[in-house]
């Protein structure tokens, strides 16, 4: 057990003791290799499932909105809890999204912020593996990982070859605000970011829209990728509205491509790059290269990165007189 | 791209604000100013009742250009509907074009009450900016 | 192969508008094709799936009387969030629909044979009732029954449905009417009163007899005390169940409730077969 | 039974034989991963894979199918696929997983004719399990590694050759119309064959279902549904995935006065799927869709089929966004 997990256990485990939370979302070890997944955890003596470890990838804030709402559905009226949350960087810039838009109850909430290392990605060790997940993972050796595939082949893969995109990219590892720390040392912030966006924006037009085609292709539309954000806690999404109906519901492209536009343009100004959905996709959609186009936009445009206060207006609540308007065309 | 194609008009739908460029189009009529007869008009309230989804919805229902015309900034009826729209047409237009569409298929544009002969310029360039584009394909329904 | 997914073609005949707030609609449906129509045999309590193109399809209780052989009829609610309810009430007379059909099993007449029937009927949920009572009122088949007592009751007196034939019944003497409405108008001169309290306060017997009742949720909720406190086994309590379905034939899923399918083993269902089900129905 | 024997690169003159008269389907490895793709003579077919994603339920029961177009007011039926297929490569937890959809599509009343005449016009040849994932379970569920049921022919892979064996009269007939390909096996080869298969049989992992269908007859009320579905985020991956699962829904797509009908697969974990007009809905939470999901399948379906609608392949589990694992959700019931 690592040190991180034990001052996790601990604080936790006060929490409880002084009767602070009724429930704290954490992660525990999964069912397969490389997965740590979310649980709840409701008294101290659970706590020792709790852990820490480079596989808590799910951004956990996504439960957020779903535990106060929970409440809704029960028969018999009871307060609504006292929730903690265990939050890298990009969780916690999730809760303040949620709390700016008024979805989780303040007073009820407590972060505890952890020193966040960076996240393994297990598509890209399957993508390492030729496809097929590993069968057994022996750690992390001199910031290699060892795997064993499930025809028994051992292999080791570099960590940074199979640190999340995210994670590479990360502007920032540590939960700032968080009401509680556990200390540690987080990754160091990534400042050259956008690199792919800008080699996209530079393909030609029809490029462009091949590479769209082809991602959109895969879809299957099971909306993992809506039900995996935080920011997507709307309780009709526009692709289930009947009147008006916006989508057909069958498979075909435009249809697929409009579910796709109208999710990512509604995190405009939200999305914080956590790439919870990408990582819930089960077909691979590169949804970062779409997602992302719309942060750096919005920070080029705006001068605005969503999740850092609670108190500034997102940038489509409000305006400048002197927003850009080059875009407008003139006869 | 696809220039010639006999005979064939592009539809382009217009949604025009109530207030300013409504009243623009409607100067140009009474006017009796020529302009290209492309245009499926569609009044809003304000180019900030303009959900992305009209446009993108339009364009998978067949449209070959989607137009978005609202006050100049300043002159909003409801103050800054069309400040607070700018926004989200900035980023919109961006992203259109970002996933391959040609930028020329969504335009957005100011024109004021009184500025009949703007409009029909408007429309003038925008028709003759789709014509040149061709068909939409992209992002439309397939056939039936 | 035939495609058991394909609608048969009707024209709308006639169109009732069945209340004041105008979202209830009966719809008379005729056969485009002979063959249709000689195919479509139908008993009171089953539903077909009515489709309109390029909005969908709806299951609606068909409310005409399988004696009533010259025409089909359908009562439809049309609701805000309703695609295929909206889109037909957006039609005329003369337009055409399909029809898929007919599904679900039906009441239970042939036990209903020689006994007295009580129906209790609550809102809209009256019309697969109404075709019960025209059926068992049409002159072949009355004998059959003994007493037939109705209760029905609406929200107001402009939202009780089948007006005509409420007050033509009212003035026969086979069968003992109590219509009854929530809350009345200056207008209003019958009784009002909720369905469960105008059935305590009737009390009919529940000797040789069986009860079918259908209505909202919460009606079928608070009717089913009263109805057993008179003596009525949960064997001799009859109701119809609704749900969401896409197919009609037991394969898509929706309807599922434990191992049965409500399109298929329903929607006529007794109320001690609701007690068996695990989930809660109302 | 009739066995033969097929060098690993005679598969391509079997492929040819195949293009005359239909379409011969395999798994290749493309850019977008392994997929069940239309192959050629000259494609290279893959034989090293565990599984691939897409359930073989998409190749009879597509994701959209069209089942009849109107126009102004008439409307028209959509002729059925004649088109003659041989399915190459699925597993056969996933062939098993056919005859369980054959129960729902097919029945005395009611048939699909969509789903009934690809079935009718496809060969099923099922490749036997070596590399059992880490996911698969489907010894605990009356699937194996080298299961014959739902295959036409069962084919394994012994050193640098394929051993075709058929499991129906349909894929007799098939390898009888192909002398020329198939080769006698030896002893050898069949020794060879039942090694592998014992091999892959002991690697599947098991978990004890016995009394499953009893204990969740018992537990529909149980707290369990609330603690196990906290964690789910309530998206379709789990059921889209799954092989077995046939829910749909019927749609219409109109585009100016010309439409379509659509059969349309659906999820059970949708809040949306039992939405009534109305407004209301019998099953509002996830605990009720997650409790639905799976008396489905290991209560429900065996009551009404006599079979548990799970061929243990594993893809909820290894798909799944949260890593929720039905396998500890079964584990719980029985506890």
């Amino acid at each position: 057990m690592n040190n991180i997990e034990i001052k996790l256990k601990d604080l936790v485990k006060d929490l409880f003791a002084g009767e602070k939370i009724d429930v704290l979302i954490g992660y525990e070890n999964g069912s397969l290799p490389l997965r740590s997944r979310p649980c709840f955890v409701h008294s101290a003596g659970e706590v020792d499932r709790l852990v820490w470890n480079s596989y808590c990838t799910n951004n956990l804030a996504v439960y957020l909105p779903r535990i106060f709402q929970r409440q809704e559905h029960k028969k018999e009226e009871t307060p609504p809890p006292r929730v903690g949350i265990i939050a890298k960087g990009c969780d916690a810039r999730s809760v303040v999204g949620l709390l700016k838009e008024n979805q989780v109850i303040k007073e009820n909430i407590i972060v505890i912020g952890m020193p966040c290392s960076g996240m393994i990605d297990p598509a890209k060790v399957e993508a390492a593996l030729d496809g097929a997940g590993p069968y057994s993972c022996q750690g992390e050796v001199d910031g290699s990982l060892e795997v064993t595939t499930s025809s028994g082949e051992k292999k080791r893969l570099k960590r940074e070859e199979v640190t999340a995109e995210a994670c590479l990219e990360c502007s920032h590892p540590l939960a700032e605000g968080a009401d509680l720390q556990i200390e540690g040392e987080p990754k160091e912030a990534c400042d050259e970011r956008y690199e792919k966006i800008r080699e996209f924006e530079a393909k030609s037009t029809e490029e462009r829209w091949q590479s769209f085609v082809k991602e959109i292709s895969k879809c299957i539309r099971c909306y993992a990728c809506r039900q995996a954000c935080p920011n997507c806690y709307c309780k009709i999404c526009f692709v289930d509205q009947t009147k008006p109906r916006w989508i057909g519901a069958s498979d075909e492209l435009s249809n697929v491509m409009i579910y796709h536009i109208g999710r990512i343009f509604h995190q405009a100004g939200r999305c914080v790059e956590c790439d919870a959905c990408v990582h819930a996709c089960p077909m691979d959609i590169d949804l970062r290269l779409f997602t992302q186009k719309l942060v750096k936009d919005v920070k080029e445009l705006f001068d605005y990165v969503p999740g850092l206060s609670v108190e500034e207006l997102p940038p489509l609540w409000t305006f400048k007189q002197d927003d850009s308007q080059s875009f407008i065309t003139e006869p | 791209m696809n220039k010639t194609v006999d005979n064939w008009e592009p539809k382009i739908v217009a949604f025009l604000c109530n207030w300013c460029s409504y009243a623009g189009a409607d100067l140009a009529g009474v006017s009796r100013l020529q302009y290209p007869p492309n245009l499926r008009v569609i009044r809003v309230p304000c180019s900030g009742r303009i959900n992305p989804l009209y446009i993108v919805k339009a364009l998978q229902q067949g449209v070959d250009g989607v137009l978005v015309s609202g006050c100049h900034p300043g002159d909003c009826h409801y103050i800054s509907g069309n400040l607070v729209a700018r926004r989200k047409f900035a980023l919109l237009k961006n992203f259109l074009a970002y996933l391959g569409i040609e930028p020329e298929r969504v335009q957005f544009s100011w024109v004021s009450a009184s500025e009949g002969s703007r409009f029909a310029a408007l429309i003038e360039k925008v028709v003759d900016e789709v014509k040149e584009l061709g068909p939409a394909k992209k992002l439309v329904k397939k056939g039936l | 192969m035939a495609n058991p997914y394909f609608p048969k073609l009707v024209t709308i005949e006639k169109i009732t508008i069945e209340n004041e707030a105008r979202d209830l609609k009966t719809f008379r449906l005729a056969f485009c094709n002979r063959d249709d129509k000689k195919s479509f045999k139908y008993e009171c309590g089953q539903f077909a799936m009515l489709s309109v193109p390029g909005a969908g399809e709806s299951p609606i209780g068909i409310a005409s009387s399988p004696l009533d052989e010259q025409y089909l009829e359908f009562t439809v609610k049309c609701y805000p969030t309703g695609v295929v309810t909206t889109a037909l009430h957006n039609l005329e007379e003369g337009a055409r629909i399909g029809v898929r059909g007919p599904y679900g099993n039906s009441f239970p007449l042939k036990e209903l044979e020689r006994k007295n029937v009580l129906i209790v009927g609550g809102g809209f949920a009256f019309t697969t009732l109404r075709s019960t009572i025209r059926y068992m009122l049409n002159e072949k088949s009355r004998a059959r029954f003994e007493n037939i007592t109705v209760i029905y009751g609406a929200r107001s007196p402009g939202e009780l449905i089948y007006k005509p034939e409420l007050k033509e019944w009212e003035e026969r003497d086979e069968i003992e009417m109590y219509v009854t409405v929530d809350r009345g108008d200056e207008d209003w001169k019958g009784r009002e009163g909720f369905v469960p309290a105008v059935l305590q306060e009737i009390a009919p017997s529940s000797e040789n007899a069986i009860v079918l009742v259908c209505g909202p949720p919460i009606m079928l909720k608070f009717t089913m005390l009263p109805l057993l406190d008179l003596g009525f086994s949960p064997d001799r309590i009859i109701t119809s169940l609704e749900r969401r379905m896409s197919c009609g034939i037991g394969k898509c899923g929706r309807c599922n409730i434990g191992t049965m399918y409500v399109c298929k083993d329903g929607p006529v269902l007794s109320y001690k077969q609701i007690q068996e089900l695990s989930e809660e129905i109302f | 039974m009739l066995q033969g024997l097929i060098k690993k690169e005679d598969l391509k003159k079997l492929i040819a034989s195949v293009k005359k008269e239909g379409t011969f389907y395999g798994l290749i490895r493309g850019s977008e991963g392994l997929s069940l793709s239309e192959l050629g003579p000259d494609d290279e077919v893959t034989l090293d894979y565990s599984n691939f994603k897409m359930p073989p339920k998409r190749q009879f029961f597509p994701f959209s199918e069209v089942i009849c177009t109107y126009e102004d007011e008439s409307m028209t039926d959509l002729p059925l696929s004649e088109e003659k297929a041989v399915i190459f490569g699925v597993r056969p937890c996933d062939a098993l997983s056919l005859l369980y959809l054959d129960k729902i599509f097919i029945d005395e009343k009611f048939t699909d004719p969509y789903y009934r005449s690809r079935r009718d016009n496809s060969l099923i040849i099922s490749l036997a399990c070596r590399e059992p994932l880490k996911t698969c379970f489907c010894t605990s569920v009356g699937a194996s590694p080298a299961g014959k049921k739902g295959a036409d022919i069962l084919a394994f892979e012994v050193k640098d050759s394929l051993l075709f064996e058929a499991c129906s009269e349909k894929g007799t007939r098939f390898m009888e119309n192909y002398p020329a390909i198939f080769k006698k096996p030896g002893k050898a080869d069949i020794k060879a064959r039942d090694e592998e298969v014992s091999a892959a049989e002991k690697r599947v992992q098991t978990i004890d279902l016995s009394g499953i269908t009893e204990k969740l007859q018992g537990c529909f009320d149980s707290p369990l549904w609330e603690e196990i579905s906290q964690r789910c985020l309530g998206c379709g991956v789990c059921t889209y995935t799954c092989p077995t699962c046939h829910c749909f829904g019927l749609y219409d797509e109109k585009v100016e006065l010309k439409g379509r009908r659509i059969r349309v697969q659906d999820s059970c974990m949708f809040p949306s799927f039992t939405l009534e007009a109305s407004g209301h809905n019998p099953r509002t939470s996830n605990e009720e869709r997650m409790r639905q999901r799976i008396m489905h399948k290991f209560r429900y379906t065996v009551e009404n089929f006599e079979d548990i609608f799970c061929v243990g392949c594993g893809r909820c589990i290894s798909n799944c966004p949260v890593n929720m694992d039905i396998r500890e959700t079964l584990a719980e019931v029985i506890k």
